[in-house]
């Protein structure tokens, strides 16, 4: 058994694994709201809600990877709109660092996706979801990051 | 009088000739900038200019992490698979006489109760080629700790450079003779003159009786002096991870909500968690205490326990330590 | 000055420091047995001064002796430290983080002209190709911030543009395509034994429990497999984004020779661009990561 | 192992639709650690939360997950119900199986929504497993209110708390509360006098005995949280002893010197000891300082010769009160845009082009004219008057994108005003849409355009120029599709609401967020309109956007009942989604504090048994603390947590994906 079936689209085939983590306040809500009104978007992807996008670490995002996420979605509120004031600024900050210590190690960076998305923004959700899926979906499933565990060291090959 | 001789143009030979038998060849060869043992394919990645491999050999009977063993969580049970180990025929040449000593150290950690297969069936497949020291750095100290380029302790074959290149070849065990044996179309006889050895000199004012006399006195542990000499200790644990008799390990799960898998992996006493209790306690609370302990390790509770060598000698500590902290003025130190 | 002169005012100053009772110890650099290679010292004794040295073989940044993890250090009282320009930039941090108290240190701050990569690397000589790209680029070699400066005035203004392999190779992985670099990384990772030498000989890593001892949970897998490798280097690289001071401790200390110089001095670049920042010389401003402005660039943001 | 169990909603057909509700609670009871599951109809109904009460205590259940609709609709509902049923609510966790999969996967086989439904579930059970149970977080409060503002809003929400029975302390920046409402003529729809609507209820505030107003002040400083903030009220000098003043008047007559009334927004002038108009509350004069000769080069000094009670004391200087309180009401109130920015309306240029508040306090019976209409550049009675609607409103380019509500209606007003005022005169508007929703708005909109003939022409103004003596006014009308000039005697332009100078600093002591045009953003625009993200903060009237006197009046009402309810009991319960430190590991780098948008984290010590510090480490604040968890992604160490967000939390459900 694992996480997260494969092939959770209707038309068969590869479908990524994405993972989402957004914010209580913004994202999640706009995500409500594009069920309350009933909008279809890919299924590819699972979220977690956090209060804020400031409590999101960069380890949830490793973790997120190592645990076979094909991409990784990161959304909140838009700045000036976050419920706490200021905490998407702070993460903001710390994307950008993030961003480029990811690119610069070679993690590609349409598996790496930041946005906002406020509450109102339902059809945004869906666009974005389905671009992200379809653009992840295009490059395949993440092998080199998955296969990292069973690689051998470099010494013992 | 006609000695085996292994050709170093017939290294390639020997090579493949392991790897057609489903062997592995581990030797020295240069990986960033650094001389390390490893597995290695074809002659030319062999590197023969060098004094010790920055790594000890250890590994590949001891690999730094390894699984264990698998489970599956499945309804409220859990399903735990040991693993075998496979153990794959491996040789490993150029080892110096100092570190193949410390397979005796080893092997008697991993079997005096219970027998660690996932160490002897590896060592059991292990053929040590040896060969003594025609070079020698300021960090060498195998003949302060009663070894030389000349010692055969846990060998299988010891070679010896000849002023040509090749290496003279003396099996000394049956593992070794047989290897020979299987090889055989990889050696010959012949003349050799060799390559005079490089003894290390013997540290002034060391004297490894007088360690031992002195760690065993209890007040001797409080001694202010491990503070004094170790102050600069960051704890970082480099030098366990190059020694060739420093073993300890830790067991660790790693998976996910679904599987996971339990691994062996390398441990370090320098390390503050190390002794760490659940508690919060730890008596191990300073890093001279830790480094006392390490030292302790190497020169009464192994040697005392199993009669086996803590220490060869062979300075990778000293080489690799950011701040210099060499084990041997501490020998010194505790020699007085 | 001469090397030999800067001792000698060293060793006066650390007498008369010790003498007074104004500091308690002084951590600087002395000669292994054989004096082949420094080492750090600690003097508490002031007739003991005469083994402090200073010449292009004082590699380490001692600065990491003045955090909490040395508790036996501490113990000791007041400490004067023997600092080079780019140590002092770590010290700078260390009192912005709350680590040290500006007042708690003295700073003998040393004019320095260039140390060598690698001890091992000296042949008696300090040349440019031995010197590491820290010092090609230096624009401390007369300490910024220091209580006692010894050493004539250095009149090396550094480059405007950076030189140096660091640069170099920053520039070269920069031009590649990401699965090019993630081959570079992931090779140059596997290597790692997770030692953690990196982060002892830091000083910027000061935190008593690091989170990779943190078990509960686990977010940085203990084994050194290929993936525990890169969670490990990629979290040390962030928590240090913003803060390092490219001291080169870290690169030096590693026994794989991992070139975290690259990693680390990348996200100085990206800090510097982002953010105009740059660690190391003004205690007095938060650094950057846990802080911010409304106006952060965010063209990635979609 | 834990017993948790699983029940999973059918949402009557909304999720079983698409997804197959039987089938993941089938799968579920696989996950390690889950006793019991069931799927059932509606699980927020009575009977299904009976059910749930039920199963927790025939199996014990330890843990609950409710895989239904999404948490911000019944996580409460679910948490109370376990609650009931004696296990701790913080143990109780909701998957979002509808919004988030139902509605938005129509895969009528129920394939995709199955597959989704269980990986969410199961992500949400691994991370129900890490839950601790939370106790919410209890806070002593302190009873008394600070409202900010004494416009119509914070009056109204002064006098609704004061009746409530809790002491209210209302700050005031003007020497007298009233606020823009003072100004105003007549109030649409009803046509009843500003001033006599509005005068008894300053004065009912002013004679309060729960109430104490401190005119002339403003805020400083707000530390605390909910139930107790501790703030600090600058009250300026007014150069007057308020205690012993009678309010004679004595002083304003003797008074030599004058200069512009901003209270008459320039269009008169008034003394430098005065009271911004003559129903002032309270009825005490302030010298305005920088104007006066006696203070700034000590000449004059005519009205303290002349005052009786002798309470005129030119040495007079601000003072710095503190006081506590439980609650605070935001009620700063609007501006108007600076007209400036429009230079093609030619205000300021042009004297007889004015806006709207201008015309209010010409068309005002206490006006500088007493409400007869005489444009101010010569007096004149003008006979006709144009009046430009949206002067920075609803333009993007050069104003504000929103629209100001009011200005439609007071602009129908005003042309009434102007019609039983001057007969005979004649008003256009210009206009872009006519804005009346509200009760009797529209019929009053019509009465101004059908009986009292105002002409409107819908359409844009596109230049305004003076030519002999008139007021040209080129604009388009859309309608006919012609161009327009008009000869007026004078313009009035309804300029934009907009938020008052200041605005954003005073959110940043409060710590409450505002939009890009510095309106204060409540908690929910529906749902909580009058509360904000800060707990114990609440807002009333137009310092939140555009509104008219009804709906300032029903928020500060509103607002009142917020604050009525916190104090209705001594100590208030909090969600217990707060940080925490672990002491043991925290290195007092203080990331934390500098990153917390609250202020909530302090620098503690822990002492040996000699009272010696030992060590510095960070301190969160239970009650300062809103949760968002800045502080824990700071820590490089991870010696902060966030209860209910735990880092242990997330790793389950990241670990179950």
């Amino acid at each position: 058994m694992s996480g997260h079936e494969e092939q959770s689209g209707t038309t068969g085939g590869y479908e990524p694994k994405i993972m989402a983590f957004v914010c209580n306040w913004c994202t999640y809500a706009g995500a409500d709201l594009a069920g309350t009104s009933r909008m279809e978007y890919r299924p590819n992807v699972r979220i977690i809600k956090l209060p804020c996008t400031g409590r999101i670490d960069p380890l949830f995002i490793i973790k997120a990877f190592e645990n076979g996420a094909d991409g990784v979605l990161v959304s909140g509120c838009h700045p000036g709109d976050c419920h706490y004031t200021t905490g998407n600024y702070h993460a903001r900050r710390r994307w950008i660092g993030f961003k480029h210590l990811m690119e610069f190690t070679g993690i590609d960076m349409r598996r790496l996706h930041f946005s906002w998305v406020s509450a109102s923004e339902a059809i945004k959700w869906v666009d974005l979801i389905n671009n992200v899926t379809d653009e992840i979906k295009k490059l395949g499933p993440f092998m080199e990051y998955r296969g990292l565990k069973d690689a051998p060291p470099q010494a013992a090959e | 009088m006609k000695e085996k001789i292994l050709r170093r143009s017939d290294i390639g030979r020997l090579i493949d000739s392991v790897g057609t038998k489903g062997g592995a060849f581990v030797a020295p060869a240069l990986v960033a900038r650094q001389v390390v043992f490893k597995a290695i394919k074809s002659a030319d990645e062999v590197s023969f200019d060098y004094i010790l491999a920055r790594n000890s050999y250890k590994e590949f009977v001891f690999p730094q992490t390894e699984v264990v063993a698998d489970f599956t969580f499945t309804g409220n049970k859990v399903d735990l698979r040991g693993r075998e180990v496979e153990a794959r025929d491996t040789v490993v040449f150029g080892a110096r006489p100092c570190e193949a000593t410390s397979l005796s150290a080893l092997r008697a950690v991993f079997t005096w109760d219970f027998v660690d297969e996932f160490y002897t069936k590896r060592e059991d497949t292990l053929v040590v080629m040896t060969v003594g020291c025609t070079k020698a750095d300021e960090a060498c100290f195998c003949t302060t700790v009663e070894l030389s380029p000349e010692s055969k302790s846990g060998s299988d074959i010891y070679l010896r450079e000849t002023e040509t290149g090749d290496y003279t070849v003396e099996a000394l065990t049956d593992r070794g003779k047989a290897f020979v044996e299987l090889h055989a179309g990889c050696f010959e006889e012949g003349d050799a003159k060799l390559k005079p050895l490089v003894r290390p000199e013997v540290i002034k004012g060391i004297d490894l009786g007088k360690i031992q006399s002195r760690l065993a006195q209890r007040e001797n542990y409080a001694d202010p002096v491990w503070g004094e000499l170790t102050r600069k200790c960051i704890g970082c644990g480099a030098c366990t991870y190059v020694c060739p008799t420093c073993h300890c390990f830790d067991i660790t799960d790693e998976g996910t909500a679904f599987e996971a898998e339990r691994r062996k992996n390398w441990d370090s006493c320098q390390y503050e968690s190390f002794t760490l209790h659940a508690s919060g306690h730890n008596p191990r609370d300073f890093q001279f205490k830790r480094w006392r302990n390490r030292f302790m390790c190497k020169f009464t509770y192994y040697p005392n326990k199993f009669s086996s060598k803590g220490c060869v000698g062979c300075g990778r500590c000293v080489r690799v330590c950011p701040v210099r902290l060499d084990i041997t003025e501490a020998m010194e130190e505790l020699s007085k | 000055m001469t090397d030999k002169d800067m001792e000698k005012t060293l060793r006066e100053k650390a007498r008369e420091l010790l003498t007074s009772g104004e500091v308690k110890v002084v951590i600087g650099w002395g000669w292994n047995r054989a004096r082949t290679k420094t080492t750090p010292i600690f003097i508490t004794n002031p007739d003991e001064t005469d083994r402090l040295i200073f010449n292009p073989l004082c590699v380490n940044n001692l600065s990491v002796y003045l955090t909490r993890k040395f508790k036996d250090i501490q113990a000791l009282g007041r400490p004067a430290i023997v600092a080079k320009g780019c140590d002092i930039k770590n010290i700078v941090v260390l009192i912005t983080e709350a680590q040290v108290k500006r007042q708690d240190v003295f700073i003998i701050g040393m004019v320095c002209e260039g140390m060598v990569y690698r001890q091992e690397l000296w042949k008696g000589e300090l040349t440019p190709e031995i010197m590491p790209t820290k010092c090609h680029n230096c624009d401390v070699r007369n300490p910024h911030v220091a209580d006692f400066v010894i050493g004539g005035r250095s009149a090396f203004t550094p480059p405007e543009a950076p030189v140096g392999m660091v640069f170099e190779k920053i520039k070269a992985l920069d031009g590649q395509a990401p699965s090019e670099r993630w081959n570079f990384w992931i090779n140059e990772f596997s290597r790692c034994i997770k030692c953690y030498a990196c982060r002892q000989v830091c000083s910027l890593c000061f935190c008593e429990r690091c989170i990779t001892e943190k078990n509960m949970p686990q977010w940085i897998e203990t084994s050194a497999h290929q993936r525990g490798n890169l969670s490990w280097n990629l979290t040390r690289a962030m928590h240090l984004v913003g803060r390092c001071t490219f001291c080169g401790e870290c690169e030096r200390a590693c026994p794989v020779n991992i070139p975290l110089n690259l990693l680390n001095q990348k996200m100085i670049g990206v800090v510097k661009d982002a953010f105009d920042f740059r660690s190391g010389y003004d205690e007095k401003t938060h650094p950057p990561m846990i802080v911010f402005s409304p106006d952060d660039k965010e063209n990635f943001i979609k | 192992m834990p017993r948790i169990g699983v029940f999973v909603c059918q949402c009557g057909n909304n999720i079983a639709a698409t997804v197959d509700t039987k089938k993941v609670a089938e799968d579920m009871a696989k996950v390690p650690g889950v006793v019991y599951t069931c799927d059932y109809k509606f699980m927020c109904s009575s009977p299904g939360q009976e059910m749930l009460k039920q199963a927790i205590k025939e199996q014990r259940l330890d843990g609950i997950i409710v895989s239904a609709c999404s948490p911000h609709m019944h996580e409460k509902t679910f948490r109370k119900a376990s609650e009931a049923a004696g296990i701790n609510p913080y143990r109780c966790e909701v998957t979002n199986i509808r919004e988030q999969c139902s509605w938005v996967h129509h895969d009528q086989t129920k394939r995709v929504g199955t597959i989704k439904s269980n990986d969410l579930t199961r992500m949400t059970i691994e991370r129900l497993k890490k839950n601790s149970p939370l106790t919410r977080i209890k806070i002593p409060v302190k009873k008394k209110a600070l409202v900010i503002g004494g416009g119509i809003a914070g009056i109204q929400a002064a006098l609704d708390i004061a009746e409530g029975g809790r002491e209210v302390i209302l700050v005031e920046k003007e020497p007298s509360i009233g606020g823009n409402m003072a100004r105003l003529s007549e109030t649409f729809p009803t046509m009843d006098c500003s001033q006599c609507i509005l005068t008894p209820k300053m004065v009912e505030a002013e004679l309060h005995e729960n109430i104490k107003l401190y005119t002339y002040s403003e805020v400083e400083k707000v530390d605390g949280y909910i139930g107790n903030f501790t703030v600090q009220i600058r009250r300026k000098s007014k150069y007057v002893d308020e205690d012993r003043c009678t309010g004679c008047g004595e002083c304003i007559e003797k008074c030599p010197f004058k200069t512009d009334s901003q209270f008459e927004l320039g269009l008169t002038k008034r003394k430098v000891i005065y009271t911004p108009f003559p129903q002032s509350v309270p009825n005490v004069p302030v010298i305005d300082a920088p104007n006066c000769p006696k203070i700034q080069k000590d000449k004059c000094g005519a009205c303290a010769i002349v005052c009786g009670p002798k309470c005129i004391d030119f040495k007079m200087e601000d003072k710095i009160v503190t006081e506590e309180f439980g609650a605070i009401v935001v009620a700063t109130g609007y501006q108007l845009m600076p007209n400036e920015r429009f230079d093609e309306y030619g205000y300021g240029r042009i004297k007889d082009v004015i806006n709207g508040m201008q015309f209010e306090r010409l068309a005002s019976s206490s006006g500088p004219t007493g409400g007869e209409i005489r444009r101010p550049s010569d007096g004149k009675v003008p006979k006709s008057i144009v009046f430009i609607q949206c002067v920075g409103s609803r333009d993007e380019k050069k104003g504000v994108s929103y629209c100001s509500k009011v200005c439609c209606m007071y602009t129908a007003k005003h042309t009434m005003l102007y019609s039983h005022k001057v007969h005979g005169g004649q008003s256009y508007v210009f206009y872009m849409d006519i804005r009346s929703g509200g009760k009797r708005y529209e019929e009053f909109t019509r009465k101004a355009i059908e009986k009292d003939n105002a002409m409107y022409l819908r359409g844009r103004v596109s230049r305004v120029y003076e030519k002999d003596g008139k007021v040209m006014v080129q604009g388009a009308d859309t309608l006919s599709g012609t161009q327009v000039e008009i000869e007026a005697d004078m313009v009035v332009l309804a300029t934009a609401i907009v938020s008052r100078d200041g605005a954003d600093t005073l959110a940043q002591r409060l710590g409450i967020g505002y939009d890009k045009y510095k309106f204060y953003n409540e908690y929910h625009p529906k749902l909580k309109p009058v509360e904000t993200v800060t707990a114990g903060i609440y807002l009333a009237g137009t310092c939140m956007g555009p509104m008219d006197i009804p709906e300032s009046v029903a928020q500060g009402s509103a607002a009142a009942s917020k604050v009525l309810a916190l104090f209705s009991s001594d100590e208030m319960a909090r969600e217990p989604i707060t940080s925490v430190v672990n002491k043991v590991t925290c290195n007092a780098c203080w990331d934390c504090v500098t990153a917390c948008p609250y202020s909530a984290i302090e620098r503690d010590t822990i002492k040996n048994r000699q009272g010696e510090v030992v060590r510095w480490v960070a301190k969160v604040n239970d009650g300062v603390c809103q949760g968002c968890g800045v502080c824990v992604a700071a820590c490089r160490s991870k010696s902060i947590d966030l209860k209910g967000y735990t880092d242990e939390q997330v790793f389950a459900a990241i670990n179950a994906f």
